[in-house]
């Protein structure tokens, strides 16, 4: 390994973080209006308005950057970047394909992903409170409760897949897999991706950015490129998310072709998770504050724990 | 953690101190921004900034941590201090009032003493570590630190422990609980859907009814 | 480095080699990711117009003046939630090094039971609560 | 029986029927609507038939109709008679920026000045630009359609009723003159 390998790998890391969720976004657009009836954007970039996000982009980019009068600046100022960083080292260390197809494996790999997403929450509370605005802070406070709150059924249920393939190495997880550990991690599956889908305040849990409520939540006083980065940090989430739960319960690269296509189908596995995503926030309407905290606390807690002790019994099970 | 267990017996110094590694470069770096970022932690009378300021002090430990191979230690700090701890902290200033701008009363009239018990603690603290290790050279073999050995010692080694923990975070949440539960018994209990149907809140049509729930969670802002 | 804890390694593939590798890579990357930050932002300066008036940097509320200060009395359940997560992560990271060893050889049935002994302290922890209604609104 | 989670499945059922079927969207400047009959755009003027009786502006509820005239004195077609005065209109405007589109105006029209006209197209940047004047009130007529055929077996319109019966008995008297 050499300097520069590192290197382009890092920018390689980089240019998906940034391209990916452009994707995602542009597919939720047209998902979402063809839901919904409508046709979406149909303009920007000719065919069926494809650059409609580069030109949204180039807006964000252009447009003035407000401070508010009385909001800590400097504070104000860092949140985006604190609550958008940590998605670009998750996506490093996520595996595409066998035979080290992956930026850089990291040995505790599950838990290093775990840690690093949480530190996400830090930027939230920050830009909600650092913005001086009621519901800015309300809403800080509200994403912060969320997010703790389902960071704990997540772990558990990553816990889980780790426990299935004895290590904690993302690579070595996706090694492990095999056909019969989606009926026997469903639970946990199901778990990871819910709990992943809350941390993003996706709808139908995007109660911490309810309009209605409270404008919207902690970014209410962001303009312009650090609006942008908050908006990009969440649809960077989605490809995160969608790709932990493809590489932990969906068997990553594995799928009816040789193994040198296999980052293509942790590429459309994750894909079709974020469809998954699109289409839960098209259909369901949004969760009350006291609905969620339950949700999380008295149905994915107990569901997680329950597909721990299952994986336990049968691994052991298994190895004797 | 059984981090000098894992890295052999405490050989004499092989190696000089004058001809430094990358990683130990790095290591006294980090070392002292962290010493840096607590100090403002403790000085600055923005009280949002110095849990912030902890931040830093936290995440520059858990690199320090990598760079011994502590790694699941590490991300431990990155998951427990940075992601939970501090965020508890933030969670306490903002729900109490934190403005922006410095708080006059931020300041304590015992803050010689305060530095003087740091310094005594810090002295302390240095003074055992120099002569407990001296010279010696620890090796730190990578992954010696990784989850399977903490894992590996743990359930052979510590298991007693490991169970006395489960007792005492369980005596901790439930001490949370009652603290919580006790201010909110002094209150006197929601009652919108009686008052306002005048029905019993037994009612279940009432009860359940969006109307009977919606007072509550107006109150919540 | 002898015994168990050498057999433990060898064992685990992914340990070993690479350690300071991997996290040399990571380190770039945060270089990387603090410089792109760092590039839009000035990049950000040089295109976007900075025309401020008052009404501008004033808390936004809707369109109405803004009432008081920018701070609000919130629930305290909202605390308490975090305080619980504080827990309840304490416990859910011994469950990482318990996963990597417990089904190897030499732990089996033993470890497992520890781990349930374990769990389910946290268990009912969670019931305690759940009975006393901190985990429900109203 | 209902499983547990069932609507929530029928929920997401909906939503991805809605994906395959053809959408709604009219995509306005390449394509134009089609608008129904008797579409309100915009009130077109036809000032010949206007007679400046003011009660178009009078009956508008938003008093959005500005019209100024003056009188003009016609020379006697007969020496004996006295000279005629006419009422010459000088402006005409609606502000649009006022106007609710109630189509009192054209109700109330005695003389049939007033149509409305499906034409939609008149934004502007201004506020003040949505004044509009006499000349382009005269140009929107131009778009107005014709009147909708009748339906069968109405009525016949009064208008005409009238000219039949007066060319009937000018027939009968004609037919009846070398009797």
């Amino acid at each position: 390994m050499n300097l520069l390998d590192t290197l382009l790998r890092c920018v390689a890391a980089l240019v998906v973080f940034l391209t990916f969720p452009l994707i995602i976004g542009q597919t939720e657009h047209k998902v979402m209006a063809h839901m919904q009836g409508r046709l979406g954007p149909m303009y920007a970039g000719g065919f069926h308005g494809w650059a409609q996000l580069v030109a949204d982009g180039v807006k964000f980019a252009q447009k003035e950057d407000i401070v508010p009068a009385g909001a800590d600046r400097r504070i104000f100022q860092l949140a985006p970047a604190v609550s958008l960083l940590p998605y670009l080292f998750v996506l490093l260390v996520v595996p595409v394909g066998p035979h080290g197809f992956v930026g850089q494996a990291v040995d505790a790999g599950i838990f290093f992903v775990l840690a690093v997403m949480g530190v996400g929450v830090i930027g939230k509370l920050m830009a909600g409170w650092a913005s001086a605005n009621k519901f800015s802070l309300l809403g800080g406070l509200r994403t912060a409760a969320q997010l703790m709150s389902y960071e704990l059924p997540m772990v558990l249920a990553a816990a889980s897949a780790a426990m299935a393939a004895g290590t904690l190495s993302l690579t070595g997880i996706v090694e492990a897999f095999h056909w019969w550990w989606l009926p026997w991690q469903a639970i946990g599956a199901f778990v990871f991706f819910t709990a992943g889908l809350a941390e993003l305040q996706r709808p139908p849990f995007d109660m911490p950015v309810a309009d209605s409520e409270i404008i919207f939540g902690a970014y209410t006083e962001y303009t312009g490129l650090r609006f942008a980065f908050f908006l990009l940090s969440e649809y960077a989430g989605i490809l995160v998310v969608c790709a932990l739960t493809t590489v932990l319960f969906l068997g990553g690269w594995h799928g009816p072709l040789p193994d040198s296509l296999g980052w293509l189908w942790t590429i459309l596995k994750t894909f079709a998770l974020a469809f998954v995503v699109i289409w839960l926030r098209v259909t369901y309407p949004r969760l009350r504050e006291d609905q969620l905290m339950r949700f999380a606390w008295t149905v994915l807690v107990p569901l997680a724990l329950v597909q721990l002790a299952l994986t336990g019994i049968i691994k052991v099970a298994i190895s004797q | 953690m059984n981090i000098l267990a894992a890295a052999g017996s405490l050989a004499p110094a092989t190696r000089g101190f004058l001809s430094p590694t990358g990683a130990e470069i790095v290591f006294v770096l980090v070392g002292l921004a962290v010493l840096g970022a607590a100090v403002i932690s403790v000085g600055t009378r923005q009280l949002v900034h110095a849990a912030l300021w902890l931040v830093v002090a936290l995440g520059g430990l858990a690199i320090e941590f990598l760079l011994l191979t502590a790694e699941f230690v590490a991300w431990v700090q990155v998951l427990i201090y940075l992601g939970s701890v501090v965020v508890l902290v933030l969670f306490g200033l903002m729900l109490t009032k934190a403005p922006i701008g410095r708080s006059p009363d931020a300041d304590s009239g015992n803050r010689w003493v305060a530095l003087l018990v740091a310094l005594a603690a810090a002295g302390t603290l240095v003074t055992l570590v120099v002569d407990a290790f001296r010279t010696s050279w620890i090796d730190l073999g990578a992954g010696g630190g990784s989850a399977s050995v903490t894992g590996a010692s743990l359930f052979r080694n510590w298991v007693l422990p490991f169970e006395a923990l489960s007792v005492l975070l369980l005596a901790a949440l439930i001490g949370a609980i009652v603290l919580s539960r006790s201010r909110q018994a002094a209150a006197p209990k929601p009652r919108a859907g009686r008052l306002r149907t005048g029905k019993p809140v037994g009612a279940a049509p009432a009860a359940k009814s969006p109307a009977a729930q919606s007072p509550s969670s107006e109150r919540e802002s | 480095m002898e015994g168990p804890l050498a057999a433990a390694l060898a064992a685990d593939p992914a340990v070993g080699g690479g350690y300071f590798d991997a996290y040399a890579a990571v380190g770039l990357l945060a270089v990387v990711g603090v410089l792109f930050v760092m590039v839009a932002f000035t990049a950000n300066r040089l295109l976007r117009p900075a025309i401020w008036s008052p009404e501008k940097l004033l808390t936004y509320e809707c369109g109405v003046d803004p009432v008081g200060e920018g701070w609000a009395h919130t629930q305290v359940r909202y605390y308490v939630y975090a305080f619980l997560y504080v827990i309840f992560a304490v416990d859910a990271i011994y469950l990482f090094p318990w996963a990597t060893v417990f089904a190897s050889a030499g732990y089996g049935m033993g470890t497992l039971v520890e781990m349930f002994i374990f769990l389910g302290f946290l268990a009912v922890g969670l019931l305690y609560a759940w009975k006393k209604g901190v985990l429900e609104w109203t | 029986m209902n499983l547990p989670g069932s609507g929530l499945a029928k929920g997401l059922a909906v939503t991805l029927r809605t994906m395959t079927k053809k959408t709604v969207t009219a995509q306005y400047p390449e394509v134009q609507p089609h608008l129904p009959p008797r579409s309100r755009g915009v009130i077109g003027l036809l000032e010949e038939n206007c007679t400046v009786c003011m009660l178009c502006a009078r009956e508008c509820p938003d008093w959005c109709i500005y019209i100024d005239s003056h009188k003009e004195t016609l020379p006697a077609v007969d020496p004996n008679a006295r000279a005629r005065t006419r009422n010459v209109l000088d402006r005409f405007a609606i502000d649009f920026s006022l106007c609710m589109y109630c189509g009192i105006c054209i109700e109330v029209c005695p003389f049939d000045a007033l149509f409305w006209s499906p034409e939609f197209e008149y934004a502007e940047t201004d506020i003040l630009e949505l004044t509009h004047e006499r000349d382009k009130l005269r140009e929107w007529m131009w778009t107005v359609p014709a009147p909708p055929a009748l339906d069968p077996g109405a009525e016949e319109p009064k208008e005409i009723a009238a000219a039949r019966k007066a060319a009937d008995k000018l027939a009968a008297a004609a037919g009846g003159d070398p009797a």
